[in-house]
């Protein structure tokens, strides 16, 4: 039972990670309709600048600044790069976007090497929470928390209430009119697409300590970001939100449970084969939960793109 | 502006043919192994221990021979064995004969069949296969062949010194066991049940598992479940980020006993471990360097200190390979003929300078060596690794470990 | 009597809480060119394609020469010889003009998914699109991709795909929508020509256009059909007079 | 709907890739006879391992262009097709072995493309009821499922050592017993003449032709008789075939299939290869495919810095020419059919060489920066472009940098020049 309630908080900090970066890559996609391949890779700088900074002025600094640093370089490229591409059609633009996330980790390699770097978690946070059962909750798991919810919070709050706000979700759905209105659509496409991938480096900011800051930490991540805001439907920060929550759930629990195939198979009433190992489908006999955590979320995009194509909270086809 | 496009022109040519250009002289030793991606550190300081013990062993006192040097030349793989086996194919047509690869039994898996089919087809250019570093059991057994030596102990060897150390610990009472899904994680697991179950039959394995390997992003859920079952050993033959990830996960969360594993040095990986894992993790390996054996070993370390000062020697059989490999070429008295050099290193005994014997066991061309378990601590330690501090210190020795295992091998000599 | 080319009984469509076709019931005879005319927001091309299938509709039925369309396809609709043009340009911009023909001519030449034919060996295909750009008057354009020509002859490409597939039953929505005089004159001839012998239904703005071409005319307003009947008689009645002068009216406040 | 057709359409080199190109036999039969000269020019083993892996990945590539350059639909994981189609081949050819039959090697590819086929039917049945994101992202779902059973299914994929065989052991073939790396390559040299034929014909056919109407215009394509789905499946079928066929000679030329052949990296490497080289053309691919092998075997061979370079080249091909390197190609078409091509040679020396000079220049401070910062220390010498020269001090960086900086200056400055004579070469009739 007190495993259940840890597994429930790692879920959540998992969860709330993966958040912080659907968050922006649904923003940017249901804008401009970019699949942004690259979205993990300024996670990874975010990590990376983070780290460098964090061994000159401390940590909190490279919270506040990386970001930033990021953010500006993915306007940088929207404005130099993507803008350029958009006009040859999306097919490009995606491809675009491909390349950059290779140059970027070749890129990274050449500047910073190709170890693992030492980047720690602060002292300050180094420390145990509280205990459920003998399993320690880090500090900084709940400091992870509490920045993700107030990102979400934040985001919310300037979507929903503010102006801005408001021309970013109308020009989601009616870019021409907007634009027909007399706001600098360009300029808007620029800010989400900094915004976004500034948020992607908080998300390497605060990942990197306890995840790893190494140059393959993007393509780790890679394609579940997609698979989050399919499964959460495009364009939906609620979508991403949930989608974001459960991937991080399904993953921790498949994880933490040792299922196996056969377990279930014989619970469905089917016999295990006599001799197992000369049986063709032995290996499939044998996979457990925890083998296949990390692919569950694929199954049930796919299933859910064959089910329901909108995604879980979409308002439109993909 | 004529001349400017002849430079051109030529300097196009001789990009593709420059890499066959040859110094007639050199003994050329082919070096695949990773330089790009996500396993370049490791290539690249495997490739910068075989330069340097190239340059150290042989080439600065005079070569082997009559006067010929040692040269490495590497070989991007890309971690791939397609591109194994393509750039297999171009040192071979270099005229090169002998191939160091190490990084993935995968890569050593397809080399080792390529190489075997290549010496069968083309008895003309046939080359000697020197394995440093993969491990999988299967190459010196199953799959055997005369062209393929192994340097580095097997999983089953390592796995066997290191329970040897373990069960002598009376306190240990559950064992846990993880790895990552694929044939190095799987070897690894049968190994520890095997030996744990005939060492210590009191001892109760709590768990044993395999996880996607390199996908893992938060390992903090097994974590959970290590902890959960109250195990107070982990065996595990995880490396690279899949290493510090679960290390660095079980640590935080609450978990208070030793790690025993394989690879979790060097690479970064022992800085980014640091004051964390003090104490905790235990290696096995070959050739430990705190305490330093010889004096040689460390003025060896000290130069390549000066000269890498970001690099680690924290593959020590390298220099093995080259020192068994300039000995067996001497005493074949060519280095042409790899039959020849072959039967030299079969059944070679090497004293290493880093401790203890090396035999190359000729049933199976397996090298047979004191097996070390160091801790990884930041006492004791003359040479560090990542100019971090920390370090490993051997704490217990198996001398020879598994002289008298069996192996499966039938060896077909030419 | 012959059962009707077109004939729809009913036929409803809503999007959410707006119902868009409230209920119409209409019969086309073979051979007869009828135009639908109406203010905009009427329902006009809401209606086209819930005859094609490209909405389901919320009630009714549609019948092509007598057969049920209901669950078809649009593809399957289209082999039972009907097919329509679009409101805006709809074309396959980066292919060639005379492969825009050539595909709208595979279907009917019963080449269906074949991978074992080739189409320039075939003189059918060839011949029958050559014949039918002759009709278009877009010869000489014929290896021009279909985006790089002018509006209007765009617009007679469509025609000339819409009717490639020999379907006896053609509609056309706004075939003359943003041209000019000269352009309008140009395509209600083209249609006059390729839709002898022909049923045509089209939705129209251009009075003169409609009163030109078409046999008959239903007027829609608000997803109704006012009234229907030959052009002299629709012109006349009070109602679509009502119905045209308010619409006029509202537009103006 | 005009905003996919952004550059000049009057061109005819957009013409040819509207898709008039009739059947020529001309470039086949100079293709055939390269085909068979080339093991006489490049005659050693390691030159004929990298044509066999060329021409391999131009047959899957091709395949792969079936779909995204003819049918418009992009796919994440296709290396699933050839990777399956491949094992296959690997599991029949060890069958045969095993029990002594008599099965001829050179019809193994066909089989290969037969089961890989197979597959895409039954993923096809599912993923082409949508072009676009729907699709692509099924694809990578797929894609990654395929590769993460590649290590958990043990019994058909071997783990991580993946399986292999020996292609020696089948019944000899007429006497041939593909020992020898020629014989291999012209199994390979065959088979890639016989796919590309096939899918250039396929290209031609009803269907065929119909997947560039529903690339372009899928809802018309519905009302002209053809279900949009139904175009795309077939389209899908016949590139996880082509694609089969090259697992199989992949399985011939490695004599090994492993976890590689399946994973995303692959999927993604076709997709930049076929790129690279133009989706728009049939011989893009192609491009690609011999481009892309060079740069990674012999560039990669040269410096560890290689897939910066590659990373780079493929931006600027992203942002310069979306047409791809056949694009750059037939964009000069017009200009030679108006015998004005001539007039671009003196404006291309004197932009283009200076260009390439000053990317060279930059490619040495790339170098030399990372030797610097990576090097051993103590280990100031480095050889570049055949100079061997002192990386820590200051004379060769200040030479790079002005090699740069002045090759690009001068690019820079004639370019204007050069844009007029293209202007002008491209101009019909013309004031000259």
């Amino acid at each position: 039972m007190e495993l259940i309630l840890v597994n429930v908080i790692d879920g959540l900090v998992t969860g709330l990670l993966l958040f912080m970066l659907s968050a922006g890559l649904t923003l940017i996609f249901s804008m401009m309709g970019v699949l942004n391949f690259a979205h993990a890779s300024f996670y990874m700088l975010g990590a990376y600048f983070a780290y460098q900074i964090s061994l000159a002025l401390g940590f909190w600094v490279g919270l506040l600044i990386a970001p930033l640093i990021v953010g500006v370089m993915g306007a940088g490229v929207e404005r130099y790069g993507l803008r350029r591409v958009h006009q040859y059609g999306h097919v490009p633009e995606l491809i675009f976007t491909f390349g950059l996330a290779l140059l970027i980790e070749e890129l990274v390699q050449f500047v910073w090497g190709k170890n693992q770097m030492a980047y720690d978690i602060p002292d300050i946070l180094n420390f145990t929470a509280f205990s459920i059962a003998g399993n320690s909750i880090p500090a900084y798991k709940i400091f992870m928390i509490f920045i993700s919810v107030g990102i979400f919070m934040g985001l919310l709050y300037v979507l929903t209430k503010t102006r801005v706000g408001m021309i970013i979700q109308a020009a989601l759905s009616y870019p021409r009119t907007v634009e027909a209105l007399g706001h600098n659509v360009p300029l808007i496409f620029m800010g989400v697409f900094g915004v976004g991938t500034a948020l992607a480096g908080v998300a390497g900011v605060i990942a990197g300590p306890v995840l790893g800051t190494f140059p393959g930490m993007a393509f780790v991540l890679g394609s579940i970001v997609f698979v989050t805001i399919v499964i959460g439907g495009l364009g939906s920060l609620w979508g991403a939100l949930v989608a974001s929550l459960l991937i991080g759930w399904i993953t921790t629990f498949a994880k933490s449970y040792n299922i196996a195939m056969s377990d279930i198979l014989n619970g469905i009433g089917i016999a295990t084969p006599e001799n197992l190992s000369d049986n063709m489908f032995r290996d499939l006999w044998t996979v457990t939960s925890p083998q296949i955590a990390d692919i569950l979320p694929y199954i049930l995009m796919v299933l859910i793109l064959i089910f329901r194509p909108a995604g879980l909270f979409g308002k439109r086809e993909s | 502006m004529k001349n400017i496009t002849k430079l051109g022109a030529v300097s196009a040519l001789s990009l593709i043919v420059g890499a066959t250009a040859a110094f007639a002289d050199n003994i050329k030793i082919a070096f695949i192994d990773p330089l790009s991606g996500p396993f370049a550190s490791t290539g690249t300081n495997g490739l910068h221990q075989y330069q340097f013990a190239a340059d150290h062993m042989v080439n600065e006192k005079g070569g082997v021979l009559d006067g010929q040097n040692f040269e490495i030349v590497p070989f991007d793989n890309k971690i791939s064995p397609k591109e194994s086996l393509i750039q297999l194919q171009v040192a071979i047509d270099q005229g090169i004969r002998y191939i160091a690869q190490g990084n993935s039994s995968g890569v050593a898996n397809a080399l080792t069949e390529a190489i075997a089919k290549h010496n069968k087809r083309n008895p003309d250019s046939r080359v000697l296969f020197l394995n440093y570093a993969a491990v999988d059991p299967a190459l010196t057994n199953d799959k055997c062949n005369f062209w393929h030596f192994r340097f580095d102990a097997n999983a089953d060897i390592k796995m066997d010194a290191l329970t040897d150390v373990m069960a002598a610990d009376d306190s240990m009472k559950k064992v846990y066991i993880i790895g990552q899904d694929y044939s190095f994680g799987k070897a690894v697991a049968a190994a520890a049940v095997a030996n744990l179950s005939s060492k210590r039959p009191d001892v109760e394995i709590v768990g044993n598992e395999l996880h996607p390997i390199g996908k893992v992003k938060d390992f903090t859920p097994y974590a959970r479940k290590i902890v959960a079952s109250g195990a107070d050993a982990i065996i595990t033959g995880n490396w690279g980020a899949d290493m510090l990830g679960l290390g660095k996960s079980v640590i935080e969360n609450g978990y208070e006993g030793p790690i025993f594993t394989y690879y979790a040095a060097g690479s970064g990986m022992t800085a980014a471990f640091g004051e964390s894992a003090k104490d905790r993790i235990r290696l096995i390996s070959q050739g430990g360097i705190n305490p330093i054996a010889t004096e040689e070993a460390r003025a060896t370390y000290d130069a390549f200190e000066a000269k890498y000062p970001e690099g680690n020697i924290d593959q020590s059989r390298i220099f093995n390979v080259i020192g068994m490999l300039a000995q067996a070429i001497e005493g074949a008295g060519t280095a042409d003929d790899v039959v020849a050099v072959a039967k030299q290193l079969e059944g070679m005994e090497y004293d290493s300078m880093w401790g203890g014997k090396i035999f190359m066991r000729p049933q199976d061309h397996q090298a047979i060596q004191d097996m070390h378990v160091g801790v990884h601590t930041n006492e004791n330690i003359d040479f560090d690794y990542d100019n971090s501090g920390y370090g490993v210190f051997t704490e217990s020795t198996v001398t020879m470990a598994s002289m008298d295992s069996p192996t499966t091998c039938k060896m077909k000599r030419p | 009597m012959s059962t009707a080319a077109l004939e729809l009984t009913g036929l409803k469509k809503s999007f959410g809480k707006a119902e868009i076709i409230r209920g119409i019931d209409l019969s086309i005879g073979k051979a007869e060119r009828h135009a639908i005319i109406g203010p905009n927001g009427a329902g006009k091309s809401t209606l086209f394609n819930l005859i094609t299938a490209r909405f389901p509709p919320s009630a009714g039925t549609v019948k092509l020469h007598g057969e049920d369309l209901a669950g078809l396809e649009p593809y399957q609709i289209n082999r039972k010889g009907l097919s329509r043009s679009f409101q805006i340009t709809n074309i396959f911009p980066k292919m060639t003009v005379f492969e825009n023909v050539r595909c709208a001519l595979l279907w009917s030449q019963g080449y269906k998914y074949s991978f074992w034919n080739l189409v320039n060996r075939s003189r059918a295909l060839t011949e029958g699109a050559e014949a039918i750009l002759e009709q278009i008057n877009l010869l000489e354009r014929r290896d021009l991709p279909a985006g790089t020509l002018s509006y209007a002859e765009q617009r007679a490409l469509e025609i000339g795909i819409t009717i490639a597939g020999g379907a006896d039953v053609i509609m056309l929505d706004e075939p003359t929508a943003g041209m000019s005089h000269s352009e309008t004159d140009y395509i209600t001839d083209l249609i006059m020509k390729v839709t002898e012998g022909k049923t045509l239904i089209m939705v129209e703005h251009d009075m003169g256009v409609v009163f030109g071409l078409a046999d008959r005319i239903s007027v829609l307003v608000y997803g109704e059909i006012i009234a229907t009947g030959k052009p002299e008689d629709v012109r006349a009645d009070p109602k679509v007079q009502e119905a045209y002068l308010g619409a006029a009216l509202e537009a103006e406040h | 709907m005009n905003d996919q057709l952004k550059t000049d359409p009057s061109k005819p080199a957009q013409r040819m890739r509207a898709g008039s190109m009739t059947l020529t036999l001309g470039p086949w039969i100079v293709a055939a006879i390269a085909l068979l000269v080339m093991p006489y020019i490049f005659t050693s083993n390691s030159a004929l391992t990298i044509m066999n892996q060329m021409w391999i990945t131009v047959v899957f590539a091709l395949a792969y262009n079936m779909l995204l350059g003819q049918g418009g639909m992009l796919s994440f994981g296709h290396a699933v097709y050839m990777g399956l189609g491949g094992f296959f081949c690997m599991h029949l050819m060890n069958y045969i072995e095993d029990f002594g039959l008599a099965f001829p090697l050179p019809l193994l590819p066909l089989f290969g493309g037969l089961f890989g086929m197979g597959f895409a039917m039954i993923i096809g049945s599912f993923s082409t009821s949508g072009a676009g994101t729907r699709f692509a992202m099924i694809s990578l779902g797929v894609g990654e499922l395929i590769a993460a059973c590649s290590v958990i299914i043990v019994a058909f994929f071997g783990g991580e050592e993946g399986i292999s065989g020996d292609r020696t052991y089948g019944l000899p073939f007429f006497g041939v017993e593909f020992l020898k790396q020629i014989e291999v390559y012209y199994l390979i040299s065959f088979w890639l003449m016989l796919s590309a034929v096939l899918m250039y014909l396929f290209s031609r056919t009803p269907v065929g032709r119909m997947a560039n109407a529903v690339r372009d215009n899928p809802e018309r394509a519905q009302f002209l008789g053809y279900s949009a789905r139904w175009v795309r499946f077939y389209s899908f079928c016949a590139s996880g075939f082509f694609c089969g066929i090259a697992g199989g000679l992949f399985a011939i030329s490695y004599e090994i299939l492993t976890e590689e052949n399946l994973n995303a990296t692959s999927s993604g490497v076709i997709l930049l290869v076929t790129f690279l080289g133009g989706v728009g053309f049939f011989f893009g691919p192609i491009i690609g495919a011999i481009a892309f092998t060079l740069l990674q075997t012999v560039l990669s061979l040269q410096t560890e810095l290689w897939a910066i370079y590659v990373g780079g080249l493929f931006l600027a091909t992203v942002m310069f020419f979306p047409g791809g390197l056949a694009g750059l190609m037939m964009m000069h078409v017009p200009a030679l059919r108006l015998g004005k091509a001539g007039g671009l040679v003196m404006p291309y020396i004197k932009t283009l060489i200076p260009g390439a000079i000053g990317v060279l220049g930059v490619c040495a401070l790339i170098e030399m920066t990372f030797h610097f910062r990576h090097a051993a220390k103590g280990d100031h010498e480095m050889t570049l472009f055949w100079t061997t020269f002192d990386s820590h001090t200051v004379m060769p960086w200040l030479i790079a940098g002005i090699v740069a900086a002045v090759g690009l200056g001068v690019a820079r400055a004639t370019a204007p020049a050069m844009k007029e004579a293209w202007d002008e070469a491209n101009t019909a009739g013309g004031a000259s």
